[in-house]
């Protein structure tokens, strides 16, 4: 990993974690506010490809960590990006009230990975145009990916609860 | 000459229509469309048994419901299954139908699918091979020779059972009801 | 690229004149693949009931469910696996997780039905269509649809070199045979805790040893919490059921290993030695138990014998707050432990780790106190409100051949042994036995001549009735024993021991053994009377077995006990002899003659007696 | 003129896989196309983190029935990486093969959705009918002719059966003896060209700012493939190259497709070729007790439709605490295909789809 | 017997129709490397469909499919199998012509009834398409109306017996080559299967036809295929004396056909028209100039 990478992004920002788990490979725990700062300086470094956006629920610390993976196509002339090489960008909201602000402005495939998110973790996404159902049919009360939603459960109640039809003639 | 006998013979033509020349709606319903197609192009070749895709529900008369069904694609083969003109058979296409497969746990799936259609066979594996197509296909020929191939006509028995499951999974079926439903 | 052509896409044409390339199913059948991952089928026979295909399904497709009509083999469960074909995504993941590798996919993939409850059954290799899937009269129209179930149609198959469990045990360290063969020190050094750790990883889990260990520890519980690397929860586990683990981790005759699953294919898991490693590790008993005596109760209960027996008895009746005496005639606990089995297998510091405990909780040892010389039995009876008979059997056998009374006895051998003068042994010994007390003695003697006549020739010869396959011998102990260097002649019957002119021991003449059991299983061996050895030796020993001293107990008591067929003596369910408030248990009251059955002896008579004081029936 | 709404799909002959898209249209154009996704969604993220370790193996293959392998890769190298298990050589070579093998299949199957919307019966049939040859080859490596639960933690499950080298090679040989053919009829086709060239263009940073991949990305000139730039499995043993094409439309992609094919096929020669002995296998740790140590990892590996990225957190337990896969149908179908859907004509919808090579179950997930 | 022969010749010309519509499947199959289902296929597929209930979307509906249908027959009545032809007296080539339109307005009444967007574009789509080979097709029949000076079918038939196939004859080849260019069109085979164009729009205008209306519609098509390479054989290869051989000469058209149907993706719809409208167009007007100027 560029040795001067993690030396400008610590001195541009304070309150940032940086580690380098992996030679190819560089954490960064942000705070909410300075993540889209923090991509947007990534994006200049060259760090050009937004892989995907994740989000993890740290249920007993009551936190949702965003989980953006960045990396460079490897084209721009000036960036001495290497494409073999990954960030991990982190950042930690609480669990009440997630919001954080979207990143389609500066990379457009986020665009359905918020989408996800905000549908399957209720996390909202602040300047998302369509937060719109992406997968679900049913509404649930808890979003489902939450680790307080018990799928187990969930499908012995609602559909243990569907009884079967025509039992009586099965002889057929 | 006895009536039935008359009947049977006037039906024969007919049958033997229903029999061989089953088309299938072409419906990915789920992973199971995976085997759909190398059964209907050269190596197995389905059309030896006269099975086609069709393009739409309309000119079928059997739905292979391959793989798992997700709530929102229910919607879907409701909607299918009901456009298609009687006769027509349904036929599940490995585990996850039965009894939910892979995903019996997930939030997202059906785990009975004869508790929202009437099912006439179903084919266990996951995924069953070509020739098990093959052979529901045949199995289907029996059931039909023998009258047992029945779905369609218990849809319209238990329909009110049947649209009531639908409608508790699906919150509110936007089209009305294929038939009356009866107060019971 | 070339360039874009209307014409050249006509080639199709050629194909029209060719043979089409499809199978034409079902005239042309293809064969399925040599692995392919069909539906399953289960060796009966094979299959122990162990249940991890069960536990390994990722879609809860398998339930284990009893089969009333299989009669289960000692460590087996009479359940086997059905499958769900409406879950099972035929990922053989099962296959791989079997232990004995019963259970197998075939290539047969067709199941096609309207009835639902067809797709659930129980595999089996030799089932039939019509009793699995036809059910009833009316489903026959179907029988071409349910083509399945062919037998010898195998698929993917278990390898144990991918299997998903680990058939090598950690390898224990031990003294190589060279060495410990010069000395009495003990011959396995016991795991560390890494290799402990990694052993205690190999345990699937099934529990199938709990049932097969006669006194049920939890096995899998504390080979569990061995693997969590906490050896305190592990003891607490044990001595639940066990307050002896340091002796059972040395010498118990692990029941629980031939149960175990991972055995059938491989090693079983070292379940002995990890009970040891776990009473090893932990320094202080009180401090990891943190068990006190219960509430006084007021009841006195004599305890005779400080074997395993009496120790476990005098333990679980502390336990429940009674008072506790034990008597026993020799300067230790342990029992026929401290005498028989030799130094190298169990040394003396390891039963004091347990006795010590149980004492430590309050229970009265009155050793070298032997009942019928120092007390009377009747005194027994009247001072205290129960007693519990735990005597071990202490008497060696004899062969009653010829000259038979110049040899010497396994018993007294063993036991001066263990004192600090040891016996007297020549350069060439004969010793007559195949089970584990002749190997013990066989060792001791090996031993004591390297002692005692350093880099000599020495001879230790064994001479057992049974042959190999049915030597009674524990096969490590063989194992080892050979290792040392000790010979071993099977299926040869002692006939006279032969005398030199002084009248000291010469050899001992044998012939060839025919049998040794008779048609009903009973003890009767015969022999080839033509066909005899001569075996030299100027010593023999005689380790064929052991019967009880019952001479303490007052004649009319002894009137009224009974003894079984086996010249066992009899108890009911809860260890208590014919005469009320007598109670028995280890040895003289089972077959198995070990440990471990002693303890669950002494539970069951614990028990017994706890309700017995408390009014309840007997 | 009046603008229409028009459903394209789920159930509709040209869409492979169940998926729909909403499209507003102006007479023959597209003014508006909305993906639709969710008709396969199961949840798999929320179900593999209720399965251990080693149940979530036959899971993670069923994301993506076209081709379940680099799923399998993704997920075994996840695993590996955070429990510290080394691979043998020979498996990380067997690993090679069987992936290409499956590249190969699921590039037919593409070529057979792609042909088969064009309504060209004959190039699909041929296409299908060598897929289910090399599926053959699954079937007899692994037993399983679709799902293969082949890669495992710590190598693959089984060896090559015997005789099998020799069997792959004539398998390949067979496809590899239609390829004039396929030329000729299909990829040569004047028709062909006429349908797909200039169809659904994307331009490279078009692609590369919706986070395109594999041939969406490959057809526009970038030669970016995780095989070169983080190279896993056997990959840098052999010499290979990465075929590209510049003008990003469905032709180009479809190009790119048949490069890669052929490429694919030349690399199993060369890894049989350098393949070593040993095991293929170093065994995992009891299934039952298995926990893997605290940690997180993002992992990429090249699928048949482009990049492949798992990003996997444990907390130290017996199951994955999360999972979430960057399948590379994602951004193609929903970001890219909504763009490249505008301003076409209705008939070329399933056309840029299939191009594009959106396979719906890894979408959904 | 002419009475006879009018209600018999439909029935030959269903009869043969279905049966290349069976040939067909086979002969595709053939070349996808299989075998394909049993020549009798559609019959039983038209059996089934018969037998099978299905729901009307209104009067116009129905209406228009019959009137697709009753064009169809109308055509065949007026072409002539062998030496038989039911009404060739009157009409012929331009009765044909509007004829020929019938069976597209029809399907286009009835399938605008069921309200589905794709039987609406499936509509444009066959209506542009009947349009784009009308216009060379008309050219085609120009030409030989005044090579040959008759609007009667028989009679050009007849004449082609004195001076060979038309086909083979200067300068009608040319008119001939632009009629095969557009037969294609004519019989909706690929490149030209986009009105039905099953994986883009969902069959078209049938999307909404099940039951007894696919029958009429299979039906129909059976019949327009047979009308479509009777009439090139009517035209370009002479007739023929006797059924039989008639029949063989439709077969190798048929066969043709196919080749072409098994080579080609199928084109999008303004390809189509611009591919009809320019070459089967200027060869058809350079052949009807050609007719005029070198014809008597």
């Amino acid at each position: 990993m560029d040795r001067a990478l993690i030396d400008s992004l610590s001195s541009t920002f304070d309150a940032l974690r940086v580690e380098v788990p992996r030679e190819d490979r560089l954490t960064v725990q942000a705070p909410r506010d300075a993540v889209m700062s923090v991509l947007s300086f990534l994006k200049g470094r060259g760090y050009d490809h937004l892989h995907m956006v994740s989000c993890v629920d740290w249920m007993e610390e009551g936190q949702f960590e965003l989980v953006y993976v960045l990396s460079a196509y490897g084209t721009g002339q000036d960036s001495a990006s290497n494409p073999g090489e990954e960030i991990i960008l982190k950042t930690r909201i609480p669990r009440e009230l997630p919001t954080v602000v979207s990143s389609i402005s500066l990379f457009k495939n986020a665009e359905p990975y918020e989408r996800e998110i905000h549908e399957l973790f209720g996390v909202r996404f602040e300047g998302h145009p369509r937060l719109t159902p992406l997968f679900l049919e049913r509404d649930y009360e808890i979003p489902p990916f939450r680790k307080d939603f018990d799928t187990r459960q969930y499908v012995e109640d609602f559909f243990g609860s569907i009884p079967p039809v025509g039992e009586e003639d099965q002889d057929v | 000459m006895d009536r039935n006998q008359l009947v049977k013979w006037l039906k024969a033509p007919a049958k033997m229509g229903h029999k061989y020349s089953l088309h299938a709606v072409y419906f990915c319903t789920g992973c199971g469309i995976i085997e759909v197609p190398p059964s209907i192009t050269a190596r197995w070749d389905a059309e030896r048994f006269g099975v086609l895709p069709t393009a739409t529900p309309r000119q079928a008369n059997l739905f292979l419901i391959t793989g798992y069904v997700s709530v929102k694609t229910l919607r879907a083969i409701i909607r299918t299954y009901e456009q298609m003109p009687e006769p027509k058979y349904t036929v599940g296409f490995g585990s996850c139908p039965i009894n939910g497969g892979m995903y019996w746990d997930s939030y997202n799936t059906i785990k009975h699918l004869d508790r929202y259609i009437p099912i006439d066979g179903w084919i266990a594996g996951c995924m069953p091979r070509p020739e098990a197509i093959f052979v529901a296909v045949t199995h289907l020929w029996t059931l039909i020779d023998k009258d047992m191939a029945d779905g369609y006509k218990r849809y319209r028995k238990h329909y009110a059972a049947y649209r009531a499951n639908q409608e508790k999974v699906l919150r509110g079926l936007d089209w009305p009801p294929l038939f009356p439903v009866e107060e019971q | 690229m070339a360039k874009p052509s209307l014409l050249g896409p006509l080639r199709v044409i050629k194909y029209l004149f060719k043979k089409p390339k499809t199978l034409r199913y079902p005239f042309e059948l293809k064969e399925p693949a040599r692995r392919y991952r069909g539906f399953h089928l289960n060796d009966w026979d094979q299959c122990t009931g162990c249940g991890n295909c069960a536990d390994i399904c990722p879609n809860d497709a398998i339930e284990m469910v009893e089969r009333p009509e299989i009669a289960p083999d000692p460590g087996e469960k009479n359940e086997r696996p059905r499958l769900d074909y409406g879950r099972c995504c035929f990922c053989g993941l099962c296959v791989d997780i079997c232990p004995p590798g019963s259970l197998r996919l075939s290539r047969d993939y067709f199941h096609i039905h309207f009835d639902t409850s067809t797709f659930v059954f129980t595999p089996r290799d030799e089932k039939t269509d019509d009793e699995t899937f036809l059910p009833a009269e009316k489903y026959s129209v179907l029988k071409a649809s349910l083509a399945h179930r062919k037998r010898d149609y195998q698929g993917f198959e278990p390898e144990i070199d991918y299997a998903l469990f680990d058939p090598d045990r950690v390898e224990m360290p031990e003294v190589p045979p060279e060495e410990r063969k010069l000395s009495f020190v003990e011959q396995m050094l016991g795991y560390d805790r890494e290799q402990a750790v990694r052993e205690a990883e190999r345990c699937l889990e099934c529990a199938l040893c709990e049932d097969a260990c006669p006194a049920h520890l939890k096995i899998s519980d504390y080979i569990e919490a061995v693997y969590e690397d906490s050896p305190e929860d592990s003891l607490r586990t044990i001595y639940e059921d066990n307050p002896i683990p340091a002796i059972c981790g040395r010498i118990c005759m692990k029941h629980c290993e031939d149960a175990c699953s991972l055995s059938i294919r491989g090693e079983p898991l070292a379940i002995r030695w990890l009970k040891r490693f776990v009473s090893d590790t932990v320094r202080n008993y009180r401090d990891a138990l943190e068990q006190s005596p219960g509430e006084p109760t007021g009841k006195r209960i004599a305890v005779i014998g400080a074997g395993p027996g009496g120790l476990s008895t005098a333990y679980f009746l502390r336990l429940l707050g009674h008072e506790v005496v034990v008597f026993d005639e020799l300067s230790g606990g342990g029992g026929m432990l401290r005498v028989g089995p030799p130094r190298y297998r169990l040394p003396e510091e390891a039963i004091d780790k347990d006795v010590e405990y149980i004492a430590s909780l309050g229970v009265d040892f009155r050793f070298q106190t032997r009942v019928g010389r120092d007390v009377e039995f009747e005194e027994l009876r009247d001072e205290f409100d129960a007693v519990f008979l735990g005597i071990g059997l202490t008497v060696s056998r004899s062969t009653r051949v010829e000259n038979a009374d110049r040899c010497q006895l396994a018993l007294p051998f063993l036991a001066k042994n263990k004192t600090e003068e040891k016996c007297e042994v020549p350069e060439e010994v004969i010793v007559i036995g195949g089970g584990n007390v002749a190997m013990d003695v066989a060792r001791e003697a090996l031993r004591l001549q390297h002692i005692r006549y350093p880099g000599k020739r020495t001879v230790t010869r064994t001479v057992s009735l049974e042959d190999w396959d049915e030597i009674p011998a524990t096969e490590e102990e063989i194992e080892e024993a050979r290792e040392e260097g000790v010979e071993f002649n099977p299926a040869w019957g002692p006939k006279r021991v032969v005398l030199d002119d002084q009248g000291n021991i010469k050899g001992l003449l044998c012939m060839k053994v025919n049998s040794v059991f008779d048609e009903e299983g009973r003890f009767a061996p015969t022999f080839h009377e033509d066909q005899e050895m001569f075996l030299e030796g100027r010593m023999i020993i005689e380790a064929i077995g052991q019967g009880a001293d019952f001479s303490f107990l007052p004649k009319e008591v002894m009137e009224r006990i009974e003894f079984t067929e086996a010249r066992k003596v009899r108890v009911n369910e809860n260890g208590m002899t014919t005469v009320p408030g007598i109670f028995a248990g280890g040895d003289i009251v089972n077959v198995n003659l070990d440990a471990v059955t002693a303890i669950a002896d002494a539970k069951a008579a614990s028990e017994g007696i706890d309700q017995w004081l408390s009014g309840g029936e007997g | 003129m009046r603008e229409l709404e028009l459903y394209f799909g789920p159930q509709h002959l040209g869409m492979v896989g169940n998926f729909s898209i909403t499209l507003k249209v102006e007479g023959d154009r597209v003014v508006k196309a909305d993906a639709n996704p969710g008709y396969l969604h199961r949840g798999f993220e929320k179900l593999m983190e209720q399965r251990s370790w080693i149940k979530n193996f036959p899971m993670v293959c069923r994301i993506n029935v076209v081709e379940p392998d680099s799923m399998e890769l993704a997920y075994a190298t996840a695993v590996e990486s955070l429990a510290g298990i080394e691979v043998p050589e020979r498996a990380q070579f067997i690993r090679s093969i069987y992936l290409e093998l499956a590249r190969v299949g699921s590039h037919l199957f593409g070529l057979w959705a792609y042909s088969n919307m064009l309504g060209f019966d004959t190039a699909a049939q041929w296409a299908m009918y060598h897929r289910d040859l090399v599926l053959d080859l699954f079937e007899e490596l692994t037993g399983g002719r679709v799902y293969h639960i082949y890669i495992w933690p710590g190598g693959v499950r089984r060896d090559f059966p015997e005789g099998f080298e020799k069997r792959l090679v004539e398998t390949l040989h067979s496809i590899g003896g239609c390829v004039p053919d396929y030329d000729a009829c299909f990829f040569d086709n004047r028709l062909f060209y006429d349908r797909a060239a200039g169809i659904g263009k994307i331009t490279r940073e078009e692609a590369m700012e919706m986070g395109g991949t594999g041939q969406a990305l490959r057809a526009t000139g970038v030669p970016y493939d995780v095989r070169k730039i983080e190279p896993y499995a056997a990959y840098d043993k052999v010499p290979w190259e990465v075929p590209t094409r510049e003008d990003g439309d469905a032709f180009s992609r479809i190009w790119v497709v048949r490069d890669e094919m052929i490429e694919s096929v030349h690399m199993i020669f060369k890894l049989l070729d350098e393949m070593p002995k040993g095991d293929v296998y170093n065994r995992i740790p009891n299934p039952f007790k298995w926990r893997i140590p605290e940690g997180e990892t993002y992992v990429r590996c090249e699928s048949s439709r482009g990049e492949l990225g798992l990003y996997l957190v444990s907390d130290g337990g017996d199951k994955p605490y999360r999972v979430h896969f960057r399948t590379p149908s994602y951004p193609h179908g929903l970001t890219i295909l909504e763009k490249a859907l505008v301003g076409e004509s209705i008939s070329d919808v399933g056309n840029i789809m299939i191009s594009l090579y959106v396979v719906a179950p890894e979408i959904d997930r | 017997m002419h009475v006879v022969w009018l209600f018999l010749y439909p029935i030959v010309a269903l009869v043969v129709g279905v049966l290349f519509l069976g040939l067909s499947r086979k002969v595709m199959a053939r070349m996808h490397w299989r075998y394909g289902p049993p020549i009798l296929q559609p019959v039983i597929d038209i059996i089934r469909l018969f037998s099978q209930r299905s729901a009307s979307h209104g009067r116009l509906f129905d209406l228009g499919i019959v009137l697709s249908l009753a064009g169809s027959l109308i055509i065949v009545l007026f072409l002539p199998f062998g030496d038989v032809a039911p009404l060739s007296g009157s009409g012929g080539l331009l009765v044909i012509l509007y004829m020929m339109l019938l069976g597209p307005l029809g399907i286009a009444l009835s399938a605008g009834e069921s309200a589905n967007p794709n039987a609406s574009i499936g509509i444009s789509r066959k209506l542009m398409l009947a349009i784009g080979y009308e216009l060379p097709l008309l050219l085609v029949l120009l030409a030989f109306m005044s090579r040959y000076n008759t609007i009667s079918i028989v009679e050009v038939v007849r004449l082609q017996r004195a001076t060979g196939w038309s086909i083979a004859s200067f300068p009608l080849v040319v008119s001939g080559v632009a009629y095969l260019l557009i037969l294609p069109a004519i019989l909706a085979i690929r490149p030209f299967e986009l009105v039905q164009a099953p994986q883009e729009i969902s069959s078209g205008p049938m999307v909404e036809y099940g039951g007894s209306y696919l029958a009429l519609a299979k039906v129909q098509h059976a019949l327009s295929m047979f009308i479509g390479i009777s009439l090139s054989v009517n035209l370009l290869f002479g007739g023929a004396s006797h059924p039989l051989i008639f029949l063989l000469k439709m077969l190798v058209i048929l066969m043709l056909g196919l080749f072409v149907n098994a080579a080609f993706p199928r084109l999008r719809i303004e390809q189509a028209i611009r591919y009809l409208w320019r070459w089967p167009s200027l060869i058809g007007l350079v052949g009807l100039v050609l007719a005029v100027v070198i014809g008597r």
